[in-house]
């Protein structure tokens, strides 16, 4: 039956993180703007204890539950609970949200297709004393939306595999791979068998300080600053023969790399839920703006009674309410086991649109205030942008769209 | 706890009125715009799925399920889906029953209700709009004042669907209170009361099937009891956001058989060597609808859940409205647009869907959730 | 030296034609509309004369203006004055407009690329005591934008071609192929060589009530109801040899197609302008019913004063201005001699949106009064519909400015 | 009679801006918005193009070429297509030069003048802004009114270009007339005036490499003649509109940059075996920026050319204004999405052009035509 209410679990998690993100992250959101590769230590340190003892975070909260009302009553919400608390560490910061320690994509990955002596190895790392990052190589130089066409090999020597290639734009790459940083992972897409195309791509399991991987840069970005935006080198890196995700064999089909974008479906909403923190970051301030400016939003009233700041306001509000019960819809799917491809797709097409024109928005509805960095709107309109472009832009995320209402496959629209 | 599956009898429902739609109503879609009038066997078989009795009481002769503005909102969309005129023909009775059924007096309700349970359509109707250019149905011009035990309405109503067949019209008029301010009230006003005059069949760009007429007030003594809830701001309030969800369901409707047509011709028109649905211009356009449609829908059952919960539901029914209006032209015009030079002859529907679709902004109170 | 002043010689064709609108056609706008399939003969007959005696009207007035003013003044902006023109008689009403006898694309078409025979025998038709009109003929049912794909064949038989295919969607096809309604002309495109492709498309000219062609129908239509829009079938038409416009030789490049193509360059800013004449009515409606109802336009006011209605109609202003001036460009730019291909483009997409856009915004702005057939407000919004569509759908006006900034062949970009 | 085509000395200037703005701005940008800091090298060899010094009369020093919008509107395009901030930078002086020459008494020109047109940059500037949610152009909040023979301003400013450099600054300033009515005036501030106070450098999201600063004015008492045109509306309107054809200029040429740098980008950058410029959501976003950069110029230009036969141009100079605004966001937005997530790392210049983008809704007096 129907129903947009939070059961009260949900509800409570959103309690503690909005408290958290309004006093932890927002004041030290622009700092850790104007001090970009700087890591937030005190923030990142308590995220992590927090997430231990009290089983608040996306990553962590889970384990916590677990102990507390038993697995059923987890996985019953999980991705639900997730999306909420992504929109609520988001709306504290997005750039922060996004350098909190905690198994994240790469262990995601671990988590779906792990063997359970690979989960024992590295999953565990999470529940230790010392912050943690894993993080995912997927994209390279050549190679933005396509990820087919991945470069990077893998050749098995003995008991090892040899990686060679250059990932770009990991995110937390720094933190997941640099050992000085932490005890961290990073999973890794490279192909074992490029004649065999999509089907020779599997993902790889790469420990923080291996020899034959370095981090050769970070970017400079225009938002979420206080996230590293690494590049991965490697160059004859080896790693145990034991750290393939999956089967090291190559199938005919290119089911198994259906399988590895699969993962897209769970991460995607995540995506989304981030953006929709971004964009209701703006739209709680111009609320609270109007109001102390004494203009009210007149719902119900005439179209010839609105004026183009309530149209603006009104539609700013509607398009993320919009973009977040696609959210909560794709994520909700997930918890009762359907499959949420499209849905998924939906979600962060809409959700990386919406926040970008609602952010955009806002900037210039508070005029010369909007656009002078003494607010943090302009930061969340240049942190907004991100959710239009990674984890699949949405000009690929409309394709995956149209594949799926037309029933056409990767050659048939492309 | 959030869930976004119906449930049993909600699937039922839907999946009933789904087999019409699709079957009976949307075959003839397209003869009825071009005569302007719906075929009376729909109009019975529509009855007989007995989508007007199901809300009223037993003791007045109906089935006597609880009124759900979720269900309300499944039902206007496939019917709409369908064809909008027809939706609305077939609806128009609830405009009368729903606001009767919630806010009656049990002896209106035993005068009016068993007309409604009938073998027959009994066509019921509102007047809600009025010809102005800048109408607002927070504040109508129709005035409404007590005069003894009585009140009288006097006023201008358009696109009043089945004026002519309306034994009973729900008006509505505005209250001046001692401050100035103007309070809508629903008042129910039979026909054959004096001063009342239906005027002739209106001309629009859509809605063509649809009987809608002019109506004249003037001076028209009503009894007390015929003003339902006087002075209840909120029941008002709760009246106009259903009929708000209920256009905007009929919103998704139309919009949702826009994007239908739209794809499968797409995906069997050829040109340049393809099915035009291989074009990413074209494709990316019937995933924006796709994904419009799902959006829309879900704002409007969020309004509607809301409302079932006796809650007010202005913000999420006003919004969910104006959004299902926007997309639901942007999603016909891009349809007439994926058929090309097809799209704009009258062939194919998708003219038929724009005509209609782009009535939904300035549309209120022609339907009910 | 910029200018956006029009010449006075223009301006006067301006006045002359805008009287004309409001009263010969405007008071007929709804009739033709409401009795679709009928012709306005009465209209038909008054152009036709006025465009003999006066010069006025889009097909007659440069052979008048030639009689006083001597050709140089003509030719310098016949382009710039046909839009002019266009516009204000679209202004009036798209339909009639569609409807007024005269050389049109048919004619445009044998003046291009005509023998100087043909121009005698066709053309003089023109100067005729009785309305005379010309039709092109293209589309076919199982091809739409997709021009190359033309299935329609003309064969040699000796001195004559025989012509065989179905063409549809051809404006005026009725009134210039049916010999009872006049004696006009139609030019068909077909294939003279399918193998050759685009090469092997020639375009043939088949006198009104030829043996073997016959006019199948005449689309219901959304809008433009005043104007035919009819399906052709051609049996066997045999048409002499002469009738073929350009050479009958089948060159080894597809030069000649993009010649043909290149009538469109000429044709797209008209249809551009007839867009333009119908968003200008439905904004002069607006602008004087928010006059009478003491609504102010304020032009120049700070962005928190504006009425979201205010600046509903200053975007619909600017939209429309914004293409009118890149339609007068394109037909300026053909008046100097310049290639125009990508500005022709650009004013056909930009206008065809655009005026879609104006007059359903329009109709909302009027509320109940503007979705009535009472106004003509709804009509135009179902006439400005056909210029998002014909002369190239806006899709495929996109497609040919893309490929223009990008140096793309067709066969790069589809 | 219709005319699209510049005048040959308007061709003259174009392309002598043009090499400057591509050799010499363009390389600078990224360090220059990084730095905070505009080169001196590049202040003075913009300096050395003249713009500044060609409008000025000779009687003053100047080279008393016509001042002409279109020719600014030109000059602005160009130079913002190389740096917004850079452009904005080097015309900095002619915010209060143009005004000077076309309002000033002679005695105030023969004053200030002569400083422009030296070998050597001098700043000027405005301050038309001010630090409100509300600001308006049309009503400032900074108050003027006479005492005895002289002008006292109050008020506090923002967005002052090059505010710590100039002598003088242009400043927009309300007088209350005695119906209550504000009517702007442009009031010339010599910065050494008591009451003065330059605040600290702002800090916004894009103009990151030009100094703009906050500035307080406290009961500052001005002399009557730097007043320009006291009294006057229309030359007001006048010059509000030649500082919207000048921002909105600026806009273009921003927009343009952003649509050059992703067209090569997409025909360079391959994906699913082709440049991805082949791929019709990329050509046909690429197709509409160059189709509106055009579109958006011919409005301004319409504008400027209205300027420059002294006829009132606000509904041409607001319109154009507000549209370049829209689009140039709409169009570095769409530019940076081209590049993907090279277009969100600060190696591609994209970013930039869509920092400086947003600004062009508020941003108002910061360039003059």
């Amino acid at each position: 039956m129907i129903d947009f209410e939070l059961s009260p679990d949900i509800a409570s998690t959103y309690e503690q993180l909005h408290m958290l993100a309004e006093h932890a992250m927002r004041p030290i959101a622009r700092e850790y703007d104007e001090r970009e590769h700087e890591k937030p230590w005190d923030f990142i340190n308590m995220m992590w204890q927090l997430s231990r003892s009290s089983g608040i975070g996306p990553g962590a909260s889970k384990d916590k539950d677990a102990k507390d009302k038993g697995a059923a009553a987890v996985d019953r919400e999980r991705n639900l609970r997730t999306v909420v608390a992504v929109e609520e560490l988001s709306w504290g910061d997005a750039g922060l949200y996004l350098a909190i320690p905690g198994p994240g994509l790469g262990g995601a990955a671990v988590m779906a297709v792990g063997t359970p002596d690979q989960k024992q190895r590295f999953l565990s790392r999470f529940k230790g004393e010392k912050p943690v990052w894993s993080a995912m190589a997927i994209t390279e130089p050549g190679c933005g939306s396509d990820s087919a066409a991945i470069q990077a090999t893998a050749v098995r020597d003995g008991d090892h595999w040899v990686l060679n290639g250059t990932k770009i734009f990991c995110t937390s790459g720094l933190m997941a791979g640099d050992p000085s940083k932490s005890n961290g992972f990073v999973v890794v897409w490279a192909t074992v068998d490029r004649s065999a195309g999509r089907a020779g791509i599997k993902s790889f399991i790469v420990d923080a300080g291996t020899p034959g991987m370095t981090i050769a840069k970070c970017e400079d970005k225009l938002g979420i600053r206080a996230s590293d935006t690494a590049t991965l080198i490697f160059e004859d890196c080896r790693i145990p023969f034991d750290n393939i995700l999956g089967s090291p064999e190559v199938p005919k089909t290119s089911e198994g790399f259906k399988g590895v974008m699969a993962t897209f479906d769970a991460t995607r909403p995540i995506v989304a839920a981030s953006a929709l923190g971004v964009g209701r970051a703006a739209l709680d301030f111009v609320r609270d703006e109007l109001k102390k400016q004494g203009v009210e939003i007149r719902y119900g009233a005439g179209p010839r009674k609105l004026t183009a700041l309530e149209r603006d306001f009104m539609d700013m509000e509607t398009q993320l309410q919009a973009a977040r019960l696609l959210t909560w819809r794709a994520a909700w799917m997930m918890d009762q086991g359907q499959k949420n491809n499209l849905e998924a797709s939906m979600a962060k097409a809409k959700a990386g649109f919406v926040v970008t024109q609602v952010t955009q928005k806002a900037v210039e509805i508070l005029g010369p205030l909007g656009y002078s960095r003494e607010l943090l709107l302009e930061k969340w309109m240049r942190d907004a942008k991100i959710n239009d472009i990674f984890e699949g832009t949405q000009q690929i995320n409309m394709m995956i769209i149209a594949r799926r209402i037309l029933g056409y496959s990767s050659k048939e629209l492309s | 706890m959030i869930n976004f599956e119906l449930d049993e009898e909600q699937k039922l429902i839907r999946d009933t009125v789904v087999g019409f739609a699709r079957d009976e109503i949307r075959p003839h879609a397209r003869e009825a715009d071009e005569k302007g009038v719906v075929p009376a066997s729909l109009v019975q078989g529509g009855w007989e799925l007995g989508l007007v009795q199901s809300i009223i009481p037993e003791e007045y002769g109906g089935f006597g399920s609880q009124h759900s503005a979720l269900t309300g909102s499944l039902v206007a969309e496939e019917l709409a889906y369908g064809d909008l005129s027809i939706a609305m023909h077939l609806l128009a009775p609830r405009l009368l029953t729903v606001p009767l059924v919630e806010l009656g007096t049990d002896a209106l309700k035993k005068s009016l209700l068993p007309a409604f349970c009938g073998d027959a359509f009994e066509p019921g109707s509102a007047a809600v709009m009025e010809p102005r250019f800048d109408f607002d149905a927070t504040a109508p011009a129709t005035t409404l004042r007590r005069e003894g035990d009585d009140y009288i309405v006097s006023g201008g109503k358009c696109f009043v669907p089945l004026g002519s067949q309306a034994k009973h019209v729900l008006v509505l008029a505005g209250i001046t209170n001692g401050d100035g301010s103007i309070h809508p009230q629903a008042v129910i006003v039979p026909r054959d009361t004096p001063g009342v005059k239906v005027g002739g069949r209106e001309k629009n760009m859509g809605l063509k099937a649809l009987e809608t007429t002019t109506l004249e007030l003037d001076g028209c003594r009503i009894p007390r009891d015929h003003v339902l809830a006087a002075g209840d701001d909120a029941a008002m309030r709760r009246l106009a956001n259903l009929w708000r969800v209920g256009i905007a369901s009929m919103a998704v409707g139309v919009a949702r058989a826009a994007y239908d047509y739209a794809r499968e011709y797409a995906k069997d028109r050829r040109a340049f060597g393809q099915a035009i649905a291989q074009k990413q211009a074209i494709a990316f356009m019937l995933a924006e609808m796709a994904m419009e449609v799902d959006a829309m829908r879900l704002l409007i059952w969020e309004a509607a859940w809301k409302l079932d919960r006796h809650e007010d539901a202005t913000r999420e029914a006003y919004l969910a409205k104006r959004y299902a209006a926007d997309m639901s032209l942007k999603i016909t015009d891009n349809a007439l647009q994926v058929l090309g030079g097809h799209g704009y002859i009258r062939d194919h529907l998708v003219e038929l869907f724009l005509r209609n679709a782009r009535g939904f902004s300035t549309l209120e109170g022609l339907a009910i959730a």
